[in-house]
């Protein structure tokens, strides 16, 4: 308990009343909820905001002249504003509204890189990434001829820093590169890397998904030409995302779908195209989804990032601390720079197994190989069970995870 | 949705009997068999199970050996230590049966399964604990599904999700 | 009155006290909202059922063996057997979950068309088509070389059918056609077209957004190969939107964005793509919209399209009707087969002066070029107002829209 | 979010004023002007306006003449006349300062718009009643965010969305 003291901020421990997802019992034990990397929960205040908006204020958005397309369209696009100023983009411009990272991952892909890429040319990604930060590489350098570039990690499950910089070379097109790998929890040196591919005059898209909920976000001061997130794991609506991109390069791409909203004029003989951001949003948006997103950015800044960052370090150390206790435990990412998230095994417990017998006793933990194989090829295991940590949790679900572990091990035993 | 399930604190020991433990520490007919007339690959891909099922049938329509290979979680590994020591020696038709009786003995507990096909079926209860966790049941069905698969021909991995 | 009486069967009038947005004042008049072709507004229903899921159930789908994560995947997998009965595909496999319309036919255009299109190949659409029906065949062609035909209406807003089918050659690799007209409510007659279509080999594509919420759609009867449409027309959330396409014509197609979900295995040396419906899935979808979908397919089915269907063939009847009546008032779409949609122009009132003074008296109407601008094009004008209809409109509804039309003519005598 | 609006019945009269409509109806210096110095046109996607404006400024920083085209709803193409009835003869500088207050005019109502400048603003008192439909305000602008684009030499529309 003196712990449990010690890692909650007055201000960050009383959030987790704000979440009801969390106040049910799961197998008849309450619920103690460590998937949040997978998708996070969300407050009162944004199912609340995406409920009152159907009841009062929905219409479709930009076109229409009645009340409620005004308000609709004021609640949307008020949500592009908060977003712009939660990660200090410098134009609403440079916001596109997506359905999630993926999706904003493949656009930067189809739209920035494909038209590019020549045979020769390399895309250079590091071998922490997720599925999403994969997939889109391979499918466009089959469609071009391009190479994709994998840069190793370390058994820490770290970059290895002094190879990756010898990957980084002047042929390469983008490097796509996430700021927190979901298996392991790294954090990559960003602060070092992208001036250095910028010296370079290589393009950097950074895959935020797990860094936004978790850590203060600057576009501006990382330096980041795209920065790539989903409202689902920001305490948001599924079906949200972000693609944050720089004006000039957002001007010159091509559209990535066609149709309503992304247009100015459409003809037989020509289609002019929306400016930014529509030219990117073809299609009734998602704007219930999008306003609870903004209702989750006024939660967020109301509790603080940099308050949660602390708090969620703090859990992690606590968190990597009880875990290595246990006996025959295996802490799989174990880097100097983590955020909320430890992947582990358990003597030859098959994670299926353990994910299972933690469920059983209302403990929330993912299994499996997490959207990233290349991750667990490198560790040579099948999968791995993960805990992950938001804002709401707490030393007494660190403890009551521990709890469920041992059970495990008496089973197996 | 919300409702709590009142599972006693023994339905992790009915999961994971004594039995179930024993097959997937040491499963049975684990790894290779020569000369297979039939072979199956199951996936899983909710927990990533991936076994391979090789079977001889012999010219009397009876199943002269199995075996399989692959990785998965206790449940599906023990089920298919268990499904390659029952299905040894007895004729294709029964061991199709046997299918059925598995699979609805996991999904359809109302069911009568003592119907007598004249195959021990003692221990396929060790299965029974898997009904309490429905999401289980794929990884307890996996090697059957394969063994189906490999007997109609097929040549694609069936998926149980 | 009388007629009042007439247009409402009890069970669907009874509806309207379903939708609580239709239940409150908009410039101190009771609101009136026929604007439901832009997007219609949800049954409490679908609102508890999202939030009911996001207080109780949420949690990442498919890969995770908790309880959470088990209930979201059976919602949102229960919801794909619902859209599959719905419109009665003949397996779920064929059900793929998008964003909406837009993103459906985006991905039938890069995903089935583009890589079989070679210059002098065509794609056939009509006059009538919304620029989602549009765009994404100008693109493609565009990229591919392929030329884009158009099928000419007449005066009424009916496609001309004899040059329809003068243009249906056998070097057309799609026809894309529109159910029903956003801007005119022309139903097109696909049930000559698309056997005409299929006997010559050629591929459909249905653009259902405006059908599926007013009429019963069964896919297999209609013989479309393609069927696309928007959650959030239906009484279901933004964001949400399903492609049909026939099982062999999927099966054959690349994936279309890349990322988790859509994968079996993932390495550097390659990747594995997973079956249907998945392989179109990249990356965490819009769960809780839709289990949203799902209940406003609920709330249809226990309504009853049929119903729906009758209720609104007689409502746009009088619609037509009393709008016809007004002075100087010109009707825009009149054809012999049509849905709920009424576009006109008064005197010389332009569309937008017509929606303020409509809305300043709680009439909610969709002004402007809806998505259309060839259909503008074609009638000469730069903007109608709209009136669109749902299952929860009255004919009290039609009686003050002319009421406030009537009212806008004084403004400008 | 839902707060009801207490429009009295009388906003719609004061945003079709008489002389507003007078000036859709008969626009003042619609077409063309010879030898324009200056010319941008003004786009607002939200309802299909589209204007162009040109001007004629003389050699001593005075228009001397001014015409729009194009096509708008009521509020615009009033607002675009009455534009160039104002402008006419002005110097530049008085037409930019135009553009100030006739924006925070329709914007932000408190602001003392009395300013003497030299020009006779009462016709822009017409458009006072645009205050009450602030979706309207954009039309009201548009021409007079068209002529800041043109006296500072914009060559890409400008929108009002
Ligand atoms: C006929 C038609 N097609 C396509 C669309 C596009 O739908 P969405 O904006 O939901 O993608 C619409 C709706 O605006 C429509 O009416
Ligand atoms: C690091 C990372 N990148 C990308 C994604 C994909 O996000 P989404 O599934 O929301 O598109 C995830 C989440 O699964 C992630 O953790």
């Amino acid at each position: 308990m003196t712990q449990l003291q010690k890692c909650d901020q007055p201000q960050v421990a009383d959030c987790r009343q704000d979440f009801p997802a969390l106040h049910q019992d799961v197998n008849a034990h309450a619920l103690v909820y460590l998937d949040s990397a997978a998708s996070a929960q969300q407050p009162t205040s944004v199912i609340e905001a995406v409920a009152d908006y159907q009841r009062e204020d929905h219409a479709n958005v930009h076109r229409g002249v009645h009340t409620l397309s005004h308000r609709a369209t004021d609640a949307y696009e008020g949500a592009r504003d908060k977003i712009q100023s939660f990660i200090n983009a410098s134009s609403r411009s440079e916001i596109v509204l997506t359905s999630g990272t993926t999706e904003s991952i493949n656009l930067v892909a189809q739209s920035f890189c494909r038209p590019r890429l020549d045979p020769g040319d390399k895309i250079l990604i590091t071998h922490l990434e997720h599925h999403s930060n994969i997939v889109p590489w391979q499918i466009v350098c089959e469609q071009t001829g391009a190479e994709l570039v994998v840069a190793p990690i370390n058994t820490r499950g770290e970059l290895d820093i002094d190879a990756f910089y010898s990957l980084l070379t002047d042929d390469v097109r983008l490097l796509a590169i996430a700021q927190v790998s979901n298996a392991l929890g790294t954090v990559n040196p960003l602060r070092d890397i992208i001036p250095r591919a910028k010296s370079l005059g290589i393009p950097v898209l950074v895959d935020g998904a797990q860094g936004v909920p978790h850590m203060p976000i600057d576009v501006q001061s990382l330096g980041c030409d795209f920065y790539a997130f989903s409202g689902h794991k920001m305490f948001g609506p599924t079906g949200t995302g972000v693609l944050f991109g720089k004006e000039s390069l957002l001007d010159a791409m091509p559209p990535y779908q066609g149709g309503g909203d992304m247009i100015l004029e459409v003809s037989f003989d020509g289609t002019v195209y929306n400016d930014l951001p529509y030219k990117f949003e073809a299609g009734t948006p998602n704007i219930s989804g999008v306003v609870g997103l903004g209702a989750a950015i006024d939660y967020l800044s109301s509790v603080g990032m940099s308050r949660i960052a602390q708090h969620e370090g703090q859990l992690l150390a606590y968190l990597m601390q009880k875990l290595g206790e246990v006996e025959g435990i295996r802490l799989i990412g174990t880097a100097a720079e983590k955020s909320g998230v430890q992947s582990f095994l358990v003597d030859d417990i098959h994670s299926h197994d353990l994910g299972t017998i933690l469920d059983h006793q209302g403990v929330a933990i993912r299994t499996g190989h997490h959207c990233a194989m290349p991750v667990m090829d490198f560790f040579g295991v099948s999968g791995t069970a993960r805990a992950s940590l938001a804002l709401y949790n707490n030393a007494e679900d660190v403890d009551r995870l521990v709890e469920a572990v041992e059970k495990a091990r008496q089973i197996f035993a | 949705m919300n409702a709590v399930d009142l599972h006693s604190g023994d339905d992790l020991r009915e999961l994971y009997r004594e039995l179930i433990l024993d097959h997937a520490r040491n499963p049975r007919h684990f790894g290779k068999i020569d000369h297979p007339t039939h072979t199956a690959e199951g996936i899983n891909p909710l927990c990533g199970d991936k076994l391979r099922l090789s079977v001889r049938v012999d010219r009397h329509g009876n199943i002269a050996d199995a075996s399989f290979e692959g990785s998965g979680c206790a449940i599906s590994v023990a089920s298919a230590s268990l499904l390659t020591d029952m299905i040894i020696g007895v004729p294709v038709a029964q061991a199709l049966t046997c299918f059925d009786i598995v699979t609805q003995r996991l999904t359809a507990p109302d069911v009568d399964h003592e119907r007598d096909i004249g195959i021990d079926l003692s221990k396929i209860k060790a299965l029974d604990g898997v009904r309490e966790f429905p999401s289980r049941v794929k990884c307890a069905t996996l090697a059957w599904h394969a063994l189906r698969s490999a007997m109609h021909g097929q040549t694609a991995p069936v998926s149980t999700e």
